[in-house]
C-alpha cells in the first residue's frame, strides 16, 4: 500500500440530524484518511450515511435539522469546521469539487449546460467570461461532448451526458479532491463503463483524490485504492482494496459478499445478512450490527467495538477480533461463514 | 412557437362562443324585462311592448342567439348598449382602461409586496420575518375587499383627510383602490412564492449551485428564483384576471367607473348587449392573459418550450 | 418453508413505528403545528357558536328595539346595537350558522360535482377529458364574481341559491385540482397492481384512485370554504345574498356601512367576524397542506 | 342677484356630485334622473315650472288655449342653439313628434295628437290633444319635452346622445363616461337675466353615498345631491357646509296586492296600517328626513290633500279589525322589495310590528327586474315602492297607480279598482277647471285612504349638500335642480 | 418432459406520441416451459416493462399472439381475461409506488380474493391473508400497518404475497428487487426461488442487472430498442455471447472482485430514440463489427441450435 501524503484527515466525524421523530445518528466517530492521488471507495447499504460524510466534507449538510456534532476534517491541514462562509465557498467547487447522485436533478433545468460550467469557472478563476466560455467549451470536449451543445438546456440531454457535464463542472477548476456520490447508480450499465472509464482517465489526468461512494463492490474492485465499509453510521471495516477483497474480516463485509449473485460462479442459493436495517433514530445498543451478525455474543450488544488493526492498514470495528487479539494476537485471514 | 400561438388562439374561438352561450342563456332564463326595467316602473305598458320590438326581445331565443353570433362574426358588432344606445364595444372601451389601470396597480403593488417577501419568509424559514410576513399575508387574504376598503376610506379620507374617497383619475385617486384590490393578491402571491421557493430550495440542483461556492444571493436569486417562479407567474396571471373581473366591489366603493361595475349594473338593468359584450371582453383578456402567462412559461423554462414546438 | 419460518422469527428488528394509519399520522403532524390548531380552534369554536346559537346569543337575531338604536359597545350589549336596535353579537353569533352553512355546502356541492367531472376526466382521458376540460375553461374565464351574480339574478337571492351560485362558481377549480391529481395517481403502478388482480373501474376510481387524491381536494376545500365564505358576503354586499333579516355578516356589513362614520361598530364587528373565520380557515387549510404533503415539511 | 348676473363669470368649475353619470343626453332616449339633471341645464322647455311647481313661461313666452284641446304658444324671438341655428316653430313641432315616437317618453306627450301640430309660423306653434288633457302644460315642462333642433339631431343620427344640442345656459363641453360630465356656459344664451354666473360645471359621478359627503366636507366638490340620512346632521353642523332641504315629490309606500286574499278585505289592509308605525319606522330609516306620509300624494303636489286623517298608530284597532276579518289568528304573507337598504329596513321592521296582530311575514329582497315583473304579473303579496310625480301635477301621481286601466305593467301593482275612483280619475283629468280638478284629486286620496290599499309611508326630501361659498341654490322638488342662478362667493 | 406454458409471437406494442409512433416492442417472439425462468435484460426504456404488461394484458398489444396453455388470450373478452387474472400475475419493479398507501397490509393481500370471489366468509379471508404472509415471511402482527411503516423489503413480500393469493401459475417479476439493497435484495432472490419450487411457479423474471438474472433465470433473452437481441439458457450465454450487444453488455459489469480484468467493451453514444426507429439492426449505430447489411436490413431473430436464438446477420462468426 502506498503511503502517501495525507490531503484529506478525518478524525472523530459525527454528524447528527435532529428531527421530529428523533435523532438519527447518521455518521458516528468517523476517521478516514485520504492520500494524494488516492482513491477512497465509501461503501455501505441505504443510510449508511455515506453522503452524509460527503456533506459533512463539503460543509453542506442541511442544517437544521443536521448537525456536526463534533470531530475534524483536516484539509491540506487546515480544518475545514469552523472556517467562515466565505474561505469555505473558496474551497468549493474549486479545490473540493463533488458529482451528486441523480444526474437528473443536479443541473438546474433553466440554465444552459456552458453557462452551468462557466459558472464554477468564473467564481474560482481570474478570468472574464469570454474566457469562462472557451474553458467551459473545452471541459464539455474532455468530456466527450461537442462544444456545439454549450447553448443547450439540460433535458436535452441523456442521462449519460448529463453526468457528464456534472464531471466537467466538478473537474472544471482542478480540484485536489473530487467527491463522487453514487455517480453511476442512475445510470445503465453501457453508460456506466462509459462514465467510469471517463472519471479514471480523468482523475489520472487530473492527478486528483477522489472519494467514490457506492454501493456496487463491484466498482470498487474496479477503481479504489481504499475502502471503507460502513454500516448505520459506522465504519466496521477500512482498509485497502486488495485486503479487503481477498480477506474480509468484519461479518458485515462478509455478508455483503455473500448476498451478491457471482456473476463468475453459479451457486444455488445467495446467503443473505439476515434481517433488516436498523431504525436509524434508534440504533442498537453495542455495536449496532449486532442483531443481524450471525457471531454475535452477549457482550456484542453491550460494548461499542473500538478500531483493531487487524493487519498492517486494515482496521475493523468488531469485537471478535478484539477478542481474539486479546487472545494472543493477530489471527491469520480466515474465512468467517 | 408561432404555431403553438396561432393554435392556442384558435382554440379560444370555441371557448368565447361557449362563454356567450352561457351568458347569453343565463341572461335570457333570468326573470325581469329588460325594456320594463329601461323605461322604470311609470312608463305604460304600450311603450314597453315597443320597446320590447324595438330591441328584438320578442323573438325566440335562438333566433336572437344566432343574430347575436351573426353580427358578431359578420359585422364584428356586439349591438348597442338598451341604456346608453353607444355601440357595446365602445361602452366597454371607455371603462376597460380604468380597470386594466386599476387591476395592474393592484397587481403592481401584489408583486412588489409579495414577492420580495415571500423569498425572505422562504430564505429564512421560521423566522420573525417569516412568522410575521405569513401573518399578515393571512390576514391579508382574510381581509373582505369591501370592509378592507371601507376601513381604509374611514382612515385616509375621514381621519386623517389625505387622500380622496372616491375616482381614479389622479395618482391620488389611485393609491386607495390600488392598495385595497392588492393586498389580497399580494398575500396570496407572497405565500406561493414562499412554498414554491422552499421547494426548488430543497431540489439537488441548489445543492450543486452551493457545492460550486456559489454566493449564497446568487444561488437564492439567479439559481432558485428562476425556477420558482413559475407557479408564481401562473398566480399572478390568474389573479390579474381575477382582479380584472372582480374588481366590481372596489370599483363600486371607490365609486369607480370600470367593467366590474358596468357590468353588475347591466346585469340587474338587464342590458344584454352590455353584459354579453363585457362578459366576452373580460373572458377574452382573462384568457389571453393566460395564454401570456402560458408563453412566458417558455421563456423561464426552456423544458416548457420546447413542448411548445 | 422451514426457511422462510425462521427467517420471520429472525425478523427480531423491530418495528419502527407504532402502528398508525395515514390519517392518525396526518392527524399528528397536524397536532404539532401551533398555529393550524389555533385555526382549528378558532373554527369549532365557531361551529359550536353556530349549533348552540340559541343558547350563546343573548338575544335573538331579529329582537328589535327602535328605542335603542346605535347603542355602542359595552356592558349592556358587548357588541352594541345595530341601526334597527338589534344586539350585534347575537346576530353575529347566529351569522355563524349562515355563513358556515354557505360555506360548507357551496364548497360541497363544487367539490363533489367538480371532483366528479375531474375525475371522470382524468381516469377516462381523450375525447370525454377534452369536453369536460373544454367546459370548464369556458366556466373559468367568465369572473366567478360575475358568475356568481348573473347565476343569483336568474334564481333570486336567498341562501339556497347563494349556495348554489358560489358553488357553481367554484366547479372548475375543483375539476382540475381532481383530473390533476387523478393523472398523477393513475399512472401509478398500485393502479396496475389493482388491474392485475381483476378490479374494475369504479373499484379502481373510488377504492384505489380518489381516497389518494383527497389530499389535494381537501386543502383546496378548506381554502374553499373560507373563499365561499367571502364571496357570498360579497354577494350580500352588493345586495343579492340572503334575505333579511338573516344575520349575514356581509349583509350586515352593507347595511352598516351607512352608519360607518358615527356607529363604527355596524359595520365593523361582522367584518372582523368574517376576517377571523376567513383567518382561521386559512391557518387550519395550510397546516393541513403541510400535514398532508410531508414532503413540503424541512 | 342682478349685480351678480352683470359681474364676470367665475372661472373656477362647480363641481356637483350624484349618484351615477348621465346615461344619454337625448330627452327623448331615456328617462333617469341623473341624465335629467345634466339636460336641465342644456335644454329648455316650452313651459317652466319654478320651486314651487308654478309654471311660468319657458321658450314659449306665451300661450293660450284656443279651446278644449288646443293652445297656441308664441314662441321668443332671437333664441338659439348651441349649433348656431336659430329656435323656430318647426324645432318644436319635431321634438314633440320625436317625443312621441319614442318608446321612452311617449307617455309623458301621449295626449298629444300627432295630427294637431301645426307651425302657424316661425314664432307660433298649435298643439293639440287628442281628449282633453288638463295637465298638458305641466307635461311640457318635464325634461323629456325640451326642445331640440332638428338639424343637429339628423345631422347626429344615432349618436345624437352623445352630441347634445339646446338651448339652455349651458353646453356639453366634455363627456368622460361613467365619471364626469362637463358642461360650459352657452355664450350666446338669449335670456341675459338668466346668464350663468359660473364658467364651468362638472357632473361627477360618485356612487356610494357616503362617499359624496366625505368629497364635500374635504372640498373635492361643491355640491353633493342625494344626502343620506346619516349625514344630514354632519353637514348640517359642519360650519364650511349647508344643508339644503326641500320636500319633493317622491312618495314611498307598501302596497297591498288587494287582488290577492286577504289582502281583499278592507279591514285586513286598514288593520295592517294601524299596527304600523309609520312615525317609528320613518324616524329609524330615514333618521328624520322627509316625513311620514298621510296619503298618496305629498305634501308638494297640487291638490294635494293635507286634511287627510293619518291611521296612526293603535294595536287594539288593528286587533280588532284582523278579528271582524275573522283572521285574529293571523296568516303568512310575504313582504317584497328591492335592494334598497331603507326599503329592506322598512321590510323587517313591518315584519316585527305584523307579528303583534300574529302576521307572519317574510321578507323577500329581490332584484329590480325580477321585481317589478313579479309585481307586474300579481305573484306578489305586499311591496314596496316608490313613486315620483315629476310634473307636479297629480294626474300624474295617482292615475297611473289607482285607476283599474293601469293594472300591474301600467303602475297600478296593487290591483286596486274602484269604479268611483276611476270615474273621479277620469274626469279630472280631462277637465279645464282647476277647481274641478282639485276637488277631484281630493275626493280620490280621501277614498284611497280610507280604502287604504296602501300603507302610506314616507314622502321624501331632496337633500342637498352645497359648500358655504356656494351661494345662489335652490332645490327643485322634482330633483331636476337649475345651476346656472349658482355663484361662489 | 417440458411443456410450454405461455409464447409470444410477434408480439408488438407501439404508443403514440406527440412526436411520432414510438416503437415500445417490436415484434418480440419468446416461449417459456412450465416451472422455468425466463430473464428478460436490457437497458433503461428497452421495453421490458412493456413486454410483461403487455404479456399479461395490463397494456393491449399493438399485434401478436400470445399463446397461454395452447391458447391465444389476445382473443379473450373481458371476461374471461378476468378469469386469467386467476392464472397471471404481476410483482411491480418499485415497492413504494405499487402498494396502495391508503390500505393496510392485510386489505392489499386480500384484495384479489375479495375481488375474485374466492371465498364465501371474512373469516376464510383473513386466514388466507394469514397464511400468505407467512409464506412470503411477513410477521403476523403487520396485519394492520400500512405499507409507509415499512421498509422497501418487507413492501415487496407484500407485492409477492398479493400476487400469490390468487395460485397463479404464472408470475411477471417486473425488476422486483432493483429498487433494494443488496442484503435485502438477496432475501428476496431466495424467497422467490424458493415459492417457484414450492409451488411450481414459471416466471418472465425483468431486471436489467445481469448478475441477478444470471442467478435466477433458466434461459435469458436480451433486449434492445424493443427487440429481442439474443435468447439463450444462461450457461452459454454466458460463456460465448453471440450477439455484439450482449457481449457489450457482459462486458461492462464491474466484477466485485480484485485482479479479475476483463477486457472491456465501451460502447459509443446512448441508446438511440424508439420513436419511428429507421430499417436495419437496431443496434446499426453503436455495433463495432457493423456492415453494410446492418443498416438496410434488419436482422431476424434466428435459432442457431440448442436452442440458441440471435437477431445478428453475423452471429456465426462469434460461434
Ligand atoms: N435531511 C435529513 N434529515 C433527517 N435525516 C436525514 C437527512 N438526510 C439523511 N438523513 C438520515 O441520515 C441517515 C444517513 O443518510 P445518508 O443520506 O447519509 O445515507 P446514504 O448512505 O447516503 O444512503 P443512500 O445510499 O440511500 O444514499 C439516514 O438514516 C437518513 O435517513
Ligand atoms: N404509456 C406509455 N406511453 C408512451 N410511451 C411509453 C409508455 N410506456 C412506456 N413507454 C415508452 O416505451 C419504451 C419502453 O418502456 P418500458 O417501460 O417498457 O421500458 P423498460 O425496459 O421497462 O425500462 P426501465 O428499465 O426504465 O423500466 C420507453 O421508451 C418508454 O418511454
Ligand atoms: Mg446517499
Ligand atoms: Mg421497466
Amino acid at each position: 500500500m502506498i503511503k502517501n501524503e495525507s490531503l484529506l484527515k478525518i478524525k472523530d466525524l459525527t454528524i447528527h440530524y435532529v428531527t421530529e421523530d428523533g435523532r438519527v445518528r447518521a455518521v458516528e466517530d468517523m476517521s478516514i484518511t485520504i492520500g494524494k492521488g488516492e482513491t477512497l471507495g465509501l461503501v455501505g447499504e441505504t443510510g449508511a450515511g455515506k453522503t452524509t460524510t460527503a456533506l459533512g466534507i463539503m460543509q453542506l449538510v442541511p442544517n437544521p435539522p443536521g448537525k456536526i456534532i463534533s470531530g475534524e476534517i483536516i484539509f491540506e491541514g487546515e480544518n475545514l469546521i469552523g472556517k467562515s462562509p466565505a474561505e469555505l465557498r473558496k474551497i468549493r467547487g474549486n479545490k473540493i469539487s463533488m458529482i451528486f447522485q441523480d444526474p437528473m436533478t443536479s443541473l438546474n433545468p433553466v440554465m444552459t449546460v456552458g453557462d452551468q460550467i462557466a459558472e464554477v469557472i468564473k467564481l474560482h478563476q481570474k478570468v472574464s467570461g469570454g474566457e469562462a466560455v472557451i474553458k467551459a467549451q473545452e471541459m464539455l470536449d474532455t468530456v466527450g461532448i461537442p462544444m456545439e451543445r454549450y447553448k443547450e438546456y439540460p433535458h436535452q440531454f441523456s442521462g449519460g451526458m448529463r453526468q457528464r457535464v456534472v464531471i466537467a463542472i466538478a473537474l472544471a477548476c482542478n480540484p485536489k479532491l473530487l467527491i463522487a456520490d453514487e455517480p453511476t447508480t442512475a445510470l445503465d450499465v453501457t453508460i456506466q463503463a462509459q462514465v467510469l472509464n471517463l472519471m479514471k482517465k480523468l482523475k489520472e489526468e487530473y492527478e486528483t483524490s477522489m472519494i467514490m461512494i457506492t454501493h456496487d463492490l463491484g466498482i470498487v474492485a474496479e477503481i479504489c485504492d481504499k475502502v471503507a465499509i460502513m454500516y448505520a453510521g459506522n465504519v466496521v471495516e477500512y482498509t485497502d482494496a486488495e485486503s479487503l477483497f481477498l480477506s474480509p474480516k468484519h461479518p458485515y463485509t462478509i455478508g455483503l459478499f455473500n448476498s451478491i449473485p457471482n456473476i463468475e460462479e453459479d451457486v444455488e442459493a445467495l446467503e443473505p445478512i439476515k434481517g433488516l436495517m436498523p431504525d436509524p433514530t434508534n440504533l442498537p445498543n453495542g455495536c449496532s450490527f449486532h442483531p443481524r451478525c450471525p457471531r454475535a455474543t452477549a457482550a456484542c450488544s453491550e460494548r461499542q467495538p473500538k478500531s483493531i488493526e487487524v493487519a498492517e492498514g486494515h482496521f475493523v470495528f468488531c469485537l471478535l477480533y478484539e477478542h481474539q487479539l486479546q487472545l494472543g494476537g493477530i489471527l491469520d485471514d480466515q474465512k468467517i461463514d | 412557437m408561432h404555431k403553438y400561438i396561432l393554435r392556442r388562439l384558435l382554440m379560444l374561438m370555441p371557448v368565447m362562443l361557449g362563454v356567450s352561450f352561457i351568458v347569453f342563456t343565463m341572461m335570457h332564463i333570468t326573470p325581469g324585462d329588460p325594456a320594463r326595467i329601461m323605461l322604470g316602473e311609470s312608463a305604460p305598458l304600450e311603450e314597453v311592448e315597443k320597446f320590447r320590438e324595438e330591441l328584438g326581445l320578442n323573438d325566440p331565443f335562438l333566433i336572437q342567439y344566432g343574430r347575436f353570433v351573426k353580427n358578431l362574426v359578420i359585422h364584428q358588432d356586439m349591438g348597442r348598449s338598451y341604456t346608453s344606445k353607444r355601440p357595446v364595444i365602445e361602452e366597454i372601451l371607455i371603462r376597460f382602461p380604468t380597470t386594466l389601470k386599476l387591476a395592474t396597480l393592484g397587481i403592481v403593488v401584489a408583486v412588489l409586496l409579495g414577492i420580495p417577501a415571500g423569498i425572505i419568509s422562504a430564505t429564512r424559514q421560521y423566522s420573525i420575518f417569516d412568522n410575521t410576513s405569513m401573518v399578515a399575508a393571512l390576514l391579508g387574504v382574510s381581509m373582505p375587499n369591501f370592509w378592507q376598503g371601507l376601513m381604509l376610506i374611514l382612515l385616509f379620507s375621514v381621519k386623517l383627510g389625505w387622500l380622496p374617497s372616491s375616482g381614479f383619475s389622479s395618482w391620488k385617486e389611485m393609491i386607495l383602490p390600488a392598495l385595497t384590490l392588492g393586498t389580497s393578491s399580494a398575500a396570496i402571491i407572497t405565500r406561493m412564492t414562499r412554498s414554491s421557493m422552499l421547494e426548488v430550495i430543497r431540489q439537488d440542483y441548489i445543492r450543486t449551485a452551493r457545492a460550486k461556492g456559489q454566493v449564497e444571493s446568487v444561488v437564492v436569486n439567479r439559481h432558485a428564483l428562476k425556477n420558482a417562479l413559475i407557479p408564481i407567474v401562473t398566480v399572478i396571471g390568474l389573479q390579474f384576471g381575477y382582479l380584472l373581473g372582480g374588481a366590481v366591489l372596489t370599483e363600486s366603493i371607490f365609486s369607480i367607473s370600470g367593467v366590474g361595475r358596468l357590468m353588475v349594473e347591466s346585469i340587474s338593468a338587464r342590458n344584454f348587449p352590455v353584459v354579453q359584450g363585457g362578459v366576452l371582453f373580460i373572458a377574452l383578456t382573462f384568457s389571453i392573459v393566460n395564454l401570456l402567462v402560458d408563453i412566458l412559461y417558455a421563456f423561464l423554462d426552456p423544458r416548457i418550450k420546447s413542448q411548445y414546438k | 418453508m422451514s426457511q422462510t419460518k425462521t427467517l420471520i422469527d429472525k425478523q427480531a428488528v423491530s418495528i419502527n413505528k407504532k402502528r398508525r394509519s395515514q390519517w392518525l399520522e396526518v392527524w399528528r403532524r397536524l397536532k404539532k403545528n401551533k398555529a393550524s390548531m389555533v385555526g382549528l380552534f378558532i373554527i369549532s369554536l365557531l361551529v359550536f357558536a353556530a349549533i348552540f346559537a340559541d343558547f350563546i346569543a343573548p338575544e335573538g337575531f331579529d329582537d328589535q328595539d327602535l328605542y335603542r338604536r346605535f347603542i355602542p359597545p359595552g356592558s349592556n350589549h358587548f357588541l352594541g346595537t345595530d341601526h334597527l336596535g338589534r344586539d350585534i353579537f347575537s346576530r353575529i353569533i347566529y351569522g355563524s350558522r349562515i355563513s358556515l352553512q354557505v360555506g360548507f355546502i357551496a364548497v360541497g356541492i363544487a367539490a363533489v360535482t367538480g371532483g366528479t367531472l375531474g375525475a371522470i376526466a382524468g381516469y377516462y382521458g381523450g375525447k370525454l377529458d377534452n369536453t369536460i376540460m373544454r367546459l370548464m375553461d369556458i366556466l373559468l374565464a367568465i369572473p366567478s364574481i360575475l358568475l356568481a351574480i348573473s347565476i343569483v339574478a336568474a334564481l333570486g337571492p336567498g341562501l339556497v341559491n347563494v349556495m348554489i351560485a358560489v358553488g357553481i362558481a367554484s366547479i372548475p377549480s375543483y375539476a382540475r385540482i381532481v383530473r390533476a391529481s387523478v393523472l398523477t395517481i393513475k399512472d401509478q403502478e398500485f393502479i396496475e397492481a389493482a388491474k392485475a388482480i381483476g378490479a374494475n373501474d369504479f373499484r379502481i376510481i373510488t377504492k384505489h384512485i380518489l381516497p389518494n387524491a383527497m389530499a389535494p381536494i381537501i386543502v383546496q376545500a378548506t381554502l374553499g370554504v373560507a373563499n365561499a365564505i367571502l364571496s357570498a358576503a360579497g354577494l350580500s354586499f352588493i345586495g343579492l345574498g340572503i334575505q333579511p333579516p338573516n344575520p349575514e355578516w356581509g349583509a350586515m356589513l352593507s347595511a352598516g356601512r351607512h352608519y360607518i362614520r358615527d356607529y363604527w361598530h355596524i359595520a365593523t364587528f361582522p367584518g372582523l367576524a368574517i376576517m377571523l373565520t376567513i383567518f382561521s380557515l386559512n391557518l387550519f387549510g395550510d397546516g393541513l397542506r403541510d400535514a398532508l404533503d410531508p414532503r413540503l415539511k424541512d | 342677484s342682478n349685480q351678480t348676473a352683470d359681474a364676470p363669470t367665475d372661472s373656477k368649475p362647480l363641481i356637483v356630485a350624484q349618484r351615477s353619470d348621465a346615461v344619454v343626453l337625448d330627452p327623448h332616449a331615456n328617462n333617469d334622473q341623473a341624465s335629467s339633471r345634466v339636460m336641465r341645464q342644456i335644454y329648455e322647455n316650452l313651459v317652466n315650472q319654478n320651486e314651487k311647481m308654478e309654471l311660468l313661461p319657458g321658450l314659449a313666452e306665451s300661450w293660450e288655449q284656443l279651446d278644449e284641446l288646443t293652445y297656441k304658444f308664441k314662441l321668443k324671438q332671437g333664441v338659439k342653439f348651441h349649433n348656431g341655428e336659430e329656435l323656430t316653430a318647426s324645432d318644436v313641432a319635431f321634438t314633440i313628434k320625436r317625443a312621441l315616437d319614442s318608446s321612452h317618453v311617449a307617455h309623458i306627450v301621449e295626449a298629444i295628437n300627432p295630427n294637431g301640430i301645426e307651425v302657424v309660423d316661425p314664432y307660433t306653434i298649435r298643439i293639440a290633444t287628442t281628449e282633453p288633457f288638463a295637465p298638458l302644460l305641466a307635461h311640457l315642462a318635464h325634461t323629456a319635452t325640451g326642445i331640440l333642433n332638428e338639424k343637429a339631431v339628423t345631422e347626429a343620427g344615432d349618436d345624437y346622445s352623445q352630441t347634445p344640442v339646446g338651448t339652455g345656459p349651458y353646453k356639453l363641453l366634455n363627456w368622460v363616461v361613467g365619471e364626469t360630465v362637463e358642461l360650459v356656459k352657452f355664450e350666446e344664451y338669449h335670456d341675459e337675466a338668466k346668464m350663468p354666473k359660473i364658467e364651468k360645471i362638472i357632473f361627477k359621478a360618485i356612487s356610494e353615498d357616503g362617499n359624496r359627503t366625505i368629497e364635500l366636507e374635504t372640498g373635492g366638490i361643491d355640491i353633493a345631491y342625494d344626502i343620506i340620512g346619516p349625514d344630514v346632521d354632519r353637514i348640517t353642523n359642519a360650519p364650511d357646509l349647508n344643508m339644503v332641504r326641500d320636500m319633493n315629490l317622491s312618495t314611498t309606500y307598501v302596497g297591498f296586492n288587494v287582488g290577492k286574499e286577504p289582502f281583499d278585505d278592507i279591514r285586513v289592509r286598514q288593520a295592517i296600517n294601524y299596527v304600523a308605525d309609520m312615525d317609528l319606522i320613518v324616524d329609524a330609516v330615514y333618521l328624520g328626513t322627509g316625513e311620514p306620509s298621510k296619503g298618496p300624494l305629498g305634501p308638494n303636489v297640487w291638490a294635494s290633500n293635507r286634511n287627510l286623517q293619518p291611521y296612526g298608530h293603535d294595536v287594539e284597532k288593528a286587533k280588532e279589525l284582523m278579528k271582524e276579518a275573522g283572521l285574529e289568528n293571523g296568516f303568512k304573507t310575504t313582504i317584497w322589495t328591492n335592494q334598497n337598504q331603507q326599503r329592506i329596513d322598512i321590510a323587517e321592521i313591518l315584519q316585527n310590528q305584523l307579528k303583534q296582530i300574529n302576521i307572519d311575514a317574510e321578507v323577500s329582497v329581490m332584484e329590480w327586474g325580477a321585481y317589478l315583473t313579479g309585481t307586474a304579473a300579481g305573484e306578489h303579496d305586499m311591496f314596496i315602492l316608490g313613486w315620483v310625480t315629476v310634473t307636479g301635477d297629480p294626474d300624474y301621481g295617482l292615475y297611473p297607480l289607482f285607476h283599474s286601466s293601469t293594472h300591474g305593467d301600467g303602475g297600478n301593482r296593487t290591483f286596486y279598482t274602484n269604479e268611483q275612483v276611476n270615474e273621479l280619475l277620469d274626469l279630472a283629468r280631462v277637465n279645464a277647471d282647476p277647481a274641478v280638478r282639485e276637488a277631484s284629486y281630493k275626493e280620490v286620496q280621501e277614498i284611497v285612504r280610507d280604502e287604504a290599499p296602501w300603507i302610506f309611508t314616507w314622502t321624501g326630501e331632496e337633500l342637498t349638500g352645497i359648500r358655504n361659498n356656494v351661494k345662489g341654490f335652490q332645490n327643485h322638488p322634482a330633483g331636476h335642480h337649475k345651476l346656472w342662478t349658482v355663484y361662489f362667493e | 418432459m417440458t411443456k410450454r406454458l405461455i409464447e409470444a409471437k410477434n408480439l408488438k406494442k407501439y404508443f403514440k406520441t406527440k412526436k411520432g409512433l414510438l416503437h415500445a416492442v417490436d415484434g418480440v417472439n419468446f416461449y417459456i416451459n412450465e416451472g422455468e425462468t425466463l430473464g428478460l435484460v436490457g437497458e433503461s426504456g428497452c421495453g421490458k416493462s412493456t413486454t410483461g404488461r403487455a404479456v399479461l394484458r395490463l397494456l393491449e398489444a399493438t399485434d401478436g399472439e400470445i399463446i397461454f396453455e395452447g391458447e391465444n388470450i389476445l382473443e379473450y373478452n373481458k371476461q374471461q381475461m378476468r378469469q386469467m387474472t386467476k392464472k397471471m400475475q404481476i410483482v411491480f419493479q418499485d415497492p413504494f409506488a405499487s402498494l396502495n398507501p391508503r390500505m393496510s397490509i392485510s386489505q392489499i393481500i386480500a384484495e384479489p380474493l375479495e375481488i375474485n370471489k374466492v371465498y364465501k366468509t371474512k373469516t376464510e379471508i383473513n386466514r388466507k391473508v394469514k397464511e400468505l404472509m407467512e409464506t412470503v415471511g411477513l410477521a403476523e402482527r403487520l396485519v394492520n400497518t400500512y405499507p409507509h411503516e415499512l421498509d422497501g423489503g418487507r413492501r415487496q413480500r407484500i407485492g409477492i404475497a398479493r400476487a400469490l393469493a390468487l395460485n397463479p401459475k404464472f408470475i411477471v417479476q417486473d425488476e422486483p428487487v432493483s429498487a433494494l439493497d443488496v442484503s435485502i435484495q438477496a432475501q428476496i432472490l431466495n424467497l422467490m426461488s424458493q415459492l417457484q419450487k414450492e409451488f411450481h411457479l414459471t416466471y418472465l423474471f425483468i431486471s436489467h442487472d445481469l448478475s441477478v438474472v444470471k442467478h435466477v433465470s433458466d434461459r435469458i433473452a436480451v433486449m434492445y430498442l424493443g427487440k429481442i437481441m439474443e435468447l439463450s439458457d444462461y450457461k452459454s450465454m454466458f460463456k460465448t455471447p453471440l450477439h455484439p450487444y450482449t457481449q457489450a453488455l457482459l462486458s461492462a459489469i464491474p466484477i466485485p472482485q480484485i485482479n479479475v480484468r476483463r477486457e472491456r467493451i465501451i460502447l459509443e453514444g446512448d441508446v438511440p430514440s424508439p420513436i419511428n426507429p429507421p430499417e436495419g439492426c437496431r443496434f446499426y449505430g453503436r455495433c463495432r463489427y457493423r456492415q453494410g447489411i446492418c443498416k438496410e436490413q434488419t436482422p431476424e431473430l434466428r435459432d442457431m441450435g440448442q436452442e440458441r436464438f440471435v437477431a445478428c446477420h453475423f452471429a456465426e462468426n462469434f460461434k
